[in-house]
């Protein structure tokens, strides 16, 4: 079993005939997802790669195709309507990818998305993959990934792809691997995931790789404390980034002294969860915190 | 993105709130008849983007024109933890009978804009915070209903005792929250909002950062840039989508991703090395990007090698890999350049990079070690 | 509130709605002037706030000014629904290939706005929704997000199937809930809205219902309220807090409380009277307020007796008893009045109006029929 | 045992030194009212009659008085504000008697009340009364009262007095007597308060009094049909409104064909249900259809 996605996801591409959609559509095809349908509008009526219809809206893709959970590539300025498209329609997994997305824009869609029920995750983020499954719901490369029992789960891109890369070159295979985003206002965080990786019987350790800004691996910290029983080995990026610049990521910005590497790492040891200093440390960490990690 | 005080008063003005009146200078003479139109006691304010000026002596107060011009001497031209002040604000002075503190951030954790209060005003708030949590007055507002009248009623009433006086704080609290809201604001802050002998609330400071993801709707904000401000290694990395910022090391670091960008900078110290600066170039392969960002580090001249760490992930690393040779070969004196490329197409870049004349490691840390050992 | 043709035009082209140019005239020689300037065919449309104009023979197309003259002439001052027309809209015809309805109301089952469209307009939109419902489509807004993007482009593309057609309907949809939220609208309605055979899409009619409750900051649309075309006792009852409905029959009622004045009405007609008005003074026993409300009822010669029902509740009857004395004093000519009142001092209420010549009931059963009685 | 309103009534007054607070607020507590507070802003620290505290803030109050249930009196432009600021401080009940809210501010409030677990009675509504408790919140007369087992609901203010006072005097007694009020929008409606007082063991017998405009009293009537094991007779005011004429009540109008007097006493007479064609039925068809109703 994985988390959020897995055999029975239907996925609908919204924005599938852009040149990043069309893309990790193919993708997405190619690693084995159910891809049941795109969306553009106007371009209703058409199909994707002959064979994948497209809609005009997400609620007509969803009453034709039974659609259950959706990815976003529109851009910035109109993720926000295609988020709650998404949810209007009754998607109940809603994955957006799309970078830049005004904070304020967020902190009304956040709210909309909750109040129809659905979980939205990210935005600006990579999104998810279940190695067992072949399903991919995002834009992580799949050669990096392996089949297994360690759940990941991270604020970054790139770096979750090094991370990944070096716990398979270390033997070491993934339940599911999930991209929370990079920005300040998410629709999934660290503790929605350390909770369902809890409760999925495949996953038996856990990497979390955090970076500054913000208090979210703070509260992890506190969370996996008192509700987890599985291992946790955790990363934080940035230790060098000085203060009040923005480190790519809208996210990632030290404040004053609040959301610190620092302050980040000396939460995890506190609550005694082993933190690794250098990427190359994680797996060997893995390997001595849990039994259960092969390799 | 960060905008000047006199910047953030000309938004709080334009919403109605009080602030006392002034006018930016960029010369003594300048500051000086700004002085003698006033004609009273002026503050001279050094205009940068940064805390910690009035500690730094780029605050002072003049009684007359040769005062004014005195002090904008001293000012204009003075290095404030790294930046040259440009600009002073002259503006009236106002008489204080008690200082607040009030500003409005947008919260990750509630996912809301919180106002933040306090009648321990004119001080640093972050030490009032950490010594004295409970004078620290928190509002979350609901994005969908903006600030209530009778919770900016009850704020202010926390703020002063005086109801008159508290009067004009709830307006204050409800417009300072709509300058945040209508300018895509992730902080703004009225450090101190005064009152007056007399009664009056005014704002005698003004701190505005902006969501730089929602500048494409915010042109008039956009518009407020100063570019002789920021690094313009920043300047020319914006233009081209890139993300860099100044560090002081020596090892130059070009990576694809804000975390592993991070993370590179990171392992740069932990072998004891000094990283040059955080660069990320994105997901692109585009030779473009990457020549603007060797050319941005090759800026500083106390860069000694550059590490250039790309893992591939979906991009084909023969592209990033012709990408690299072509930027290279338009860059002239460039310091030794270690290159680490991981992913689809991996063994095909390495013979493609083989044509210049570079370093290559098969990991981070590799790759790391080896650029330290070349800026030795 | 109710607003004419032309007026609820002027807040749809404010909101960016394309309409027809067009002008208000009152009388037959303005009208042709205004057709000569548009210089093609136009549509001289009575001005009246009430429905059903065009089958009343109050819209008339004109090739020329002979023409337009000759309709205007012939529409003004004519009687639709016992309205007089006093004003008429002329306009520029438009070609049309196209009718589509649109409106926006306030739904008192979501307790949300709710925007009804339909591929078949032009029509009595009534009868549409009772014998085709599945041609209405209904989109309900969240009062707290507006028309979202991508709602306006679904319920355009159901309207018109040319994507150039529907983006600019989807675009109409959302200035005309803009309209109807900014006018504190309890309804806001194009019907029809038309496509061109050259593809524009235009509002050839408009309705605005204004909230009567929201007036008081609609200072706007209230400057909009034609005098001339309400009935004269509805005018003087707003004037006085009063709430007045004029009715054919010939039993006059003043009543406290809206309910028990629909109940006293719906009585008088049990007992085979007939109500010759609506009228509610509300809780207050101030002898003005009855005054004016004898003086309304007065105005219509039609009316034969006046039952005065009052139950006191909180108010004392004594003090009403005192107002409607003062009150009966002041007015001359009053056919027979029957009073009921019920509540605190009741006793001495019943004393007090000895003082007048009225007829008194101890129920309100007993006051109905001797009014009805008195009115044969 | 009442509904809504009862012997553990905590009333907070909004607007307790205006010219109507403070007049039914000497009525509440002659009835027997535990009157906890008031809130005026800028007047705290006051009280009322020399004994009941006056706070600047509802929250405030709640805090010192731990008031339950809120009346509003505050005039129209300023009456959302006061009941967001209720339910924001945690009143559970909130009636508001004002006359004249804009409904396009109600549409923002009624979510607002609900998003915080708040009911709202109102507002344009006379309030409720229990007489076997003698409590009252509104502004109802109180003289006309008896205790008794018929659960009255209405829409109406006046008329609600006409007819309660008819059934005191045929020797009707009632358990509770709600105003739900005449707006277009409204916090509780018909079906809320059938269900409460099928719910209510003191409650025997139902009467409904609605008047023309919406489809309240037609909903009301499908509800009667499939929920409701206690009689109910209806009256309906407005048989002789005519068309697109606001009577009184903002929302006692009848929109085309729709809203009618006709239209809701078919609705109640095709369920079965008694209706009282004038008021002087109601007392003798409430003692036909309910034996337990006492006279």
């Amino acid at each position: 079993m994985s988390i959020l996605i897995g055999k029975d996801t239907r996925l609908v591409v919204q924005g599938i005939t852009g040149r990043d959609g069309s893309f990790h559509s193919a993708q997405m095809l190619a690693y084995g997802t159910n891809l049941a349908a795109g969306v553009t509008p106007g371009k209703g009526g058409g199909r994707f790669e002959d064979r994948i219809p497209i809609f005009d809206t997400v609620r007509r893709a969803v009453q034709e195709t039974g659609a259950n959970t959706s990815i976003i590539y529109v851009r910035a300025p109109f993720a926000p309507d295609a988020i709650c498209e998404a949810a209007d329609a009754g998607i109940g997994f809603i994955v957006c990818i799309t970078e830049g997305v005004p904070v304020k824009d967020m902190a009304r869609v956040l709210p909309y998305v909750r109040s129809r029920g659905s979980r939205l995750l990210g935005p600006n983020c990579p999104g998810i993959v279940a190695p067992g499954d072949k399903v991919k719901v995002g834009i992580l490369p799949t050669a990096i990934f392996k089949a297994g029992s360690v759940g990941v789960v991270s604020r970054s891109g790139t770096l979750t792809y090094e991370l990944v890369f070096q716990l398979t070159s270390n033997g070491v295979g993934q339940s599911t691997c999930v991209g929370i985003g990079g920005d300040p206002l998410i629709g999934t965080n660290f503790i929605d995931i350390l909770q369902m990786f809890e409760e999925d019987s495949e996953t038996k350790a856990i990497v979390l790789i955090g970076e500054i800004g913000g208090t979210d691996e703070q509260e992890a910290a506190g969370f996996i404390v008192k509700n987890l029983s599985k291992p946790v080995v955790a990363f934080i990026a940035g230790q060098t980034a000085p203060e009040g610049k923005r480190m790519g990521h809208a996210g990632a910005i030290v404040s004053g002294a609040s959301g610190t590497a620092k302050e980040k790492i000396e939460a995890f040891e506190k609550a005694g969860i082993a933190v690794a200093r250098i990427p190359s440390e994680i797996a060997p960490l893995l390997k001595k915190t849990s039994s259960a990690v092969s390799g | 993105m960060k905008i000047h005080e006199y910047q953030a008063k000309e938004l709080f003005r334009a919403q109605g709130i009080p602030v006392p009146p002034g006018e930016v200078a960029e010369s003594p003479s300048a500051a000086a008849e700004l002085s003698r139109r006033y004609g009273k006691t002026v503050v001279i304010k050094a205009q940068v983007l940064v805390g910690g000026r009035g500690k730094a002596g780029g605050v002072k107060l003049a009684k007359d024109p040769q005062e004014a011009r005195q002090h904008a001497e001293s000012i204009l031209g003075m290095d404030i933890k790294g930046l040259t002040v440009n600009k002073v604000l002259v503006t009236e002075a106002v008489d204080i009978a008690k200082e607040i503190y009030l500003g409005v951030i947008m919260d990750r954790a509630s996912q809301q804009a919180v106002i933040m209060a306090s009648a321990a005003g004119g001080v640093d708030i972050e030490e009032v915070a950490r010594d004295r949590p409970e004078a620290i007055h928190r509002l979350t507002v609901d994005p969908l209903y903006g600030v209530l009248a009778f919770q900016s009623r009850a704020l202010a009433r926390e703020l002063h005792d005086d109801p008159a006086v508290a009067r004009q704080i709830a307006v204050i609290i409800e417009k300072l929250y709509a300058a945040f809201d209508e300018t895509d604001a992730s902080l703004a802050e009225i450090n101190p909002l005064v009152v007056t002998p007399a009664g009056e609330v005014i704002a005698i400071d003004a701190k505005v950062n902006v969501d730089d993801s929602a500048l494409f709707r915010q042109g008039e904000v956009e518009a407020m840039r100063d570019l002789s401000a920021e690094d313009p290694g920043e300047t020319e990395s914006r233009k081209m989508g890139l993300s860099f910022v100044r560090l002081s090391g020596n090892v130059g670091c070009i990576v694809n991703g804000a975390g592993l960008a991070m993370a590179t900078m990171d392992l740069v110290k932990t072998y004891g090395g000094q990283p040059a600066n955080f660069l990320d170039i994105g997901g692109s392969s585009n030779p473009d990007k990457v020549v603007t960002a060797l050319k941005i580090i090759l800026g500083d001249s106390s860069v000694r090698s550059i590490f250039i760490n790309i893992f591939g992930g979906i991009t084909r690393c023969d592209d990033v890999a012709r990408g690299l040779v072509a930027a290279l070969q338009q860059v002239e004196q460039v310091p030794p350049v270690v290159v680490r490329l991981t992913g689809t197409n991996e063994t095909e870049a390495l013979d493609i990079l083989k044509q210049v004349d570079i370093t290559t490691a098969a990991t981070m840390d590799d790759g790391v070690k080896k650029a330290i050992e070349l800026a030795h």
